[in-house]
């Protein structure tokens, strides 16, 4: 074993695929051994015509699969010494993560689905077939035994997770948790939306997720895990914000609705979503150590029937400010999932009660929720507006009053770049103190800044605002 | 009349304590949701945030029963 | 893309290695394009010297961690035209899973950890140094961000998890779900325990697995798990059934234990270990829908002060035998993750309580628990006396009765072979009915016979026996 | 005296029930669970059967009281 450097070109005769970064190869050679047993050699045989209308369909699928730029695929048949390979396979795929995902996809699916039968010659004299693998048929008959054994699912319950259909929208620490428990059951198909990347300071609490995953989609990396998890349930990844241009369109297309998002409009959104076209909701947020989670059916009370008007997303923080330890998402992510599998299976739901959880004192409380007459959410309707308090740009707030002042809360060790004419005074100054002008608070999310403006006015200022997104709000609409 | 509060997530972290029994006039739900929040400087308007009492979530004009433990909701984002 | 047969040898020249029989290969080439820009040619510079020393370090390290019969890396520097090789890594396992693991794992680390620069050569005629990714050091910085923004956790609390070691006992359906959780919180070592072989029927429930781990050891797949989920985190895999010959090393190994078995002698055995060596158990178990869990601290009250007598596995059954879902073992051991976390920061442990949930309800109960004066457990025995119901042996019951009649209460259509001599007399039949002589009644496990014995003798009927662990623990015996 | 029962989990799937209310003369908490198994064959010897009441559990010589709920929990070895 060395490692060396070369100045001359490396030789490796491959056809040229000037698209092509990353090239995998496999070869698969006979080994002196078998399971404790010496071999002198193998035997290799083949329904040709099949096998190779087989071999064909695999590569062709790999190849669609993983978009690869090429993909050969060569089985020995006949009598092979120890040493001489018996199956070579050569990938090339843009970036390596496909070439080394399409390479061991190809060699497990062929060691399956290929008509090629096995013969070891043993140092003892003796010879025998063997059997490559249990068929994906075979492992998926067994898998899932132990559900259909509890009375409350047996083979109709399984039956029913298996025709169903789930949308998760959100792949952060709830959907990470939601994704193995559904997966594994064998919930049909998963449909899973999340336009993120996975990003260094998810991993602790997002455990579907590796460390070779950084800076790549999420959508797309939870698909590949539920794959390999059950390659029996059918995913698809979908790498878009949910908003209300393709929320009819993601909902409309499974049965149940999975809630994993920390934007407090995207459930609003979801909820009005799901009562229009009578689509089941399960959805949780989390706060520390503490959360809660509830299901929204289509009959039952909603969302909006506890919230009449909707929260904006600056009025409370999320996890990536307020941080979070693995195990709680994972508790109320697996709850969720239990949401959606004792729907399935007709077993009890939080249709009319909200749970609460704190996993510090381990203590729950159970509220009741009920019909709000008149409710928007439950016709359907997504409630929107931007509260009077909170403004969208600089500019809407100067519209109403020429005199306005522009003050920075942030604390002075903050990044110092506050908007052009704005004048730092921080959160803690303002305490019992009013403004004297019309004045636009601003701070980093607009969490702070909506925080005060909402004290200001319980007292009785008007004309003060809070900056919705705060400065990292104007820095993503530049 | 006399009330046990109990706050859950922001408000909790907000208000520095899990529960506190506190003395007010006779009110209903949506009086003291806005009566506690500005008090204390929750930094939440009172539309935003739900209380429940026995185990139910009130609507803003049900009276307040002396004696009775109240939840206060305030939205959760976290996921 | 074609895939084809060949009677002949596929010429692909490497070094023999009689006992290797997966190898895999990694070609990395110059490609035509990069973040949409058009590429002519690449330049590679390196620090020879450094990159020499650690690309050496690297090999051997992928050698030892895949159990690898060789592994090759060159390196190309220079200037490098579009389809030329950059980099070559060749790798030879005994199997294939070894082979494609290693080689992606040595193409991920080389390009963090050995100094070589890539310059690329735009079709503008402009060139850019460019950095290949981040490092594995900056990408575990940010790792605990989200953790360490806790109040209750802080740097402070990072670091005492960081510290801790913790033992966990049996990677089925609850330690398949406390692994990744402590694993991603950043637990500084774990020691991994079960001697069981992965099953196809473990995986909907159990998802650190995957299809191609069935046959395989579960501390040694886990342990893989682990690594890849969170490098930082030390791991050990023992794939040795915990009992009173090795109990005590292991214990004494970590700080917390975690009990995630489902055999009730284990659960006592650790219970006791525990309070022998001063250390802390986190313990549960499912069945159905529910389950409970609770922890045992140096000084709290412990699971042999519940249950002055040792329960016999065969008096209720396993997940086997009752089938479970995949959202209730990952909702207990995420239960359990919680409880290590929360000793761990200081935070509140269910150390006088038991917690009860049922999934399907969503309620909860705590029964508080208390210290039994006397209680051997908590001075670190093992109660295991077998109860006088129950026997090991046919013989043993022979030994007592010589009259003694041996009595299958299976039902007709279970496997035929009871014991020679036997009766089969299914168990429906021997409702209200006493036995006139001496009986030893048997089952599959020694379950169903337990419950019949138990029963009559509550009902003043002596002489009647129940066979421990059934027709199975004979066969198992023999 | 009058007792509700609630079951847990092998208890409660051979009983066939989660809870049941039962009249009994007075009586310990040992005495109970002994009875209640026997009376429905639920195939545990008491020695292995815990009885809680009002949220503790309880040692066998300990009196149940009138009215009062108790909770049996069997061992529990699922994993």
């Amino acid at each position: 074993m060395r490692f060396s450097l070369t100045r001359e070109p490396i030789t490796v005769s491959r056809e040229p695929s000037p698209g092509a970064g990353g090239f995998v190869t496999f070869d698969g050679r006979v080994r002196d051994n078998a399971d404790g047993q010496s071999v002198l050699r193998l035997e290799y045989e083949a329904f040709d015509e099949m096998a190779l209308a087989e071999g064909q369909k695999l590569v062709e699928e790999a190849a669609a699969r993983f978009e690869l730029v090429d993909a050969d695929v060569v089985h020995r048949l006949g009598l092979l010494e120890v040493g001489e390979s018996a199956v070579v396979i050569t990938v090339a795929a843009p970036h390596r993560r496909e070439a080394f995902g399409a390479c061991e996809w190809i060699i497990d699916q062929l060691k399956w689905r290929v008509p090629i039968w096995k013969k070891e010659h043993y140092a003892s004299g003796e010879s025998e077939w063997v059997l490559a693998q249990a068929s994906p048929t075979e492992a998926t008959d067994g898998l899932y035994d132990r559900q259909i054994r509890m009375p409350e699912i047996g083979a109709e319950g399984q039956q029913k997770i298996g025709a169903a259909s789930v949308l998760l929208v959100g792949l952060g620490g709830l959907g990470a948790a939601v994704l193995p428990a559904l997966a594994g059951a064998g919930v049909g198909r998963l449909v899973l939306v999340d336009a993120d990347t996975v990003d260094a300071t998810n991993l602790h609490r997002q455990t579907i997720y590796r460390r070779s995953d950084v800076g790549r989609g999420k959508a797309e990396r939870a698909a590949r895990f539920a794959k390999e998890l059950n390659p029996s349930v059918d995913v698809a990844a979908v790498p878009e914000m949910l908003d209300a241009a393709n929320a009819e369109r993601l909902v409309q297309s499974c049965e149940i609705v999975v809630d994993g998002t920390d934007s407090l409009a995207t459930k609003f959104l979801l909820n009005a979503t799901c009562k229009r076209l009578g689509k089941t909701l399960v959805t949780a947020s989390i706060h520390g150590f503490e959360g809660q989670v509830f299901t929204v059916t289509p009959d039952g009370p909603c969302l909006q029937c506890l919230f009449p008007e909707t929260p904006t997303d600056g009025c409370v923080d999320t996890c990536a400010v307020n941080g979070t330890v693995s195990v709680v998402p994972a508790f109320f992510g697996v709850l969720q999932a239990n949401e959606v599998v004792q729907s399935l299976i007709g077993g009890p739901v939080l249709m009319d009660e909200l749970l609460l959880f704190d996993l510090a004192g381990k203590s729950m409380t159970k509220l009741r929720r009920w019909h709000r007459p008149g409710c928007r959410g439950c016709l359907g309707e997504f409630v929107s507006e931007t509260p009077g308090w909170e403004v969208d740009t600089v500019e809407e707030a100067q519209e109403r009053h020429a005199d306005l002042q522009v003050v920075d809360i942030r604390e002075l060790d903050e990044e110092p770049d506050g908007p052009v004419g704005s004048t730092r005074i921080p959160m803690g100054e303002w305490a019992g103190r009013v403004p004297e002008a019309p004045t636009l608070f601003i701070c980093a999310s607009g969490a702070r800044s909506g925080r005060l403006v909402v004290d200001m006015r319980s007292r009785g200022v008007s004309r003060v605002y809070s900056l919705r997104g705060g400065v990292h709000g104007m820095v993503e609409r530049n | 009349m006399t009330l046990k509060v109990k706050y859950f997530a922001v408000l909790r972290e907000r208000r520095g304590l899990a529960e506190e029994t506190v003395e007010v006039e006779p009110t209903t739900a949506g009086g003291f949701t806005a009566w506690i929040l500005r008090e204390h400087s929750l930094g939440l308007p009172p539309a935003l945030v739900r209380l429940a009492m026995d185990g139910t979530f009130l609507a803003d004009d049900e009276p307040l029963r002396d004696g009775a433990e109240v939840v206060l909701i305030p939205p959760v984002a976290g996921g």
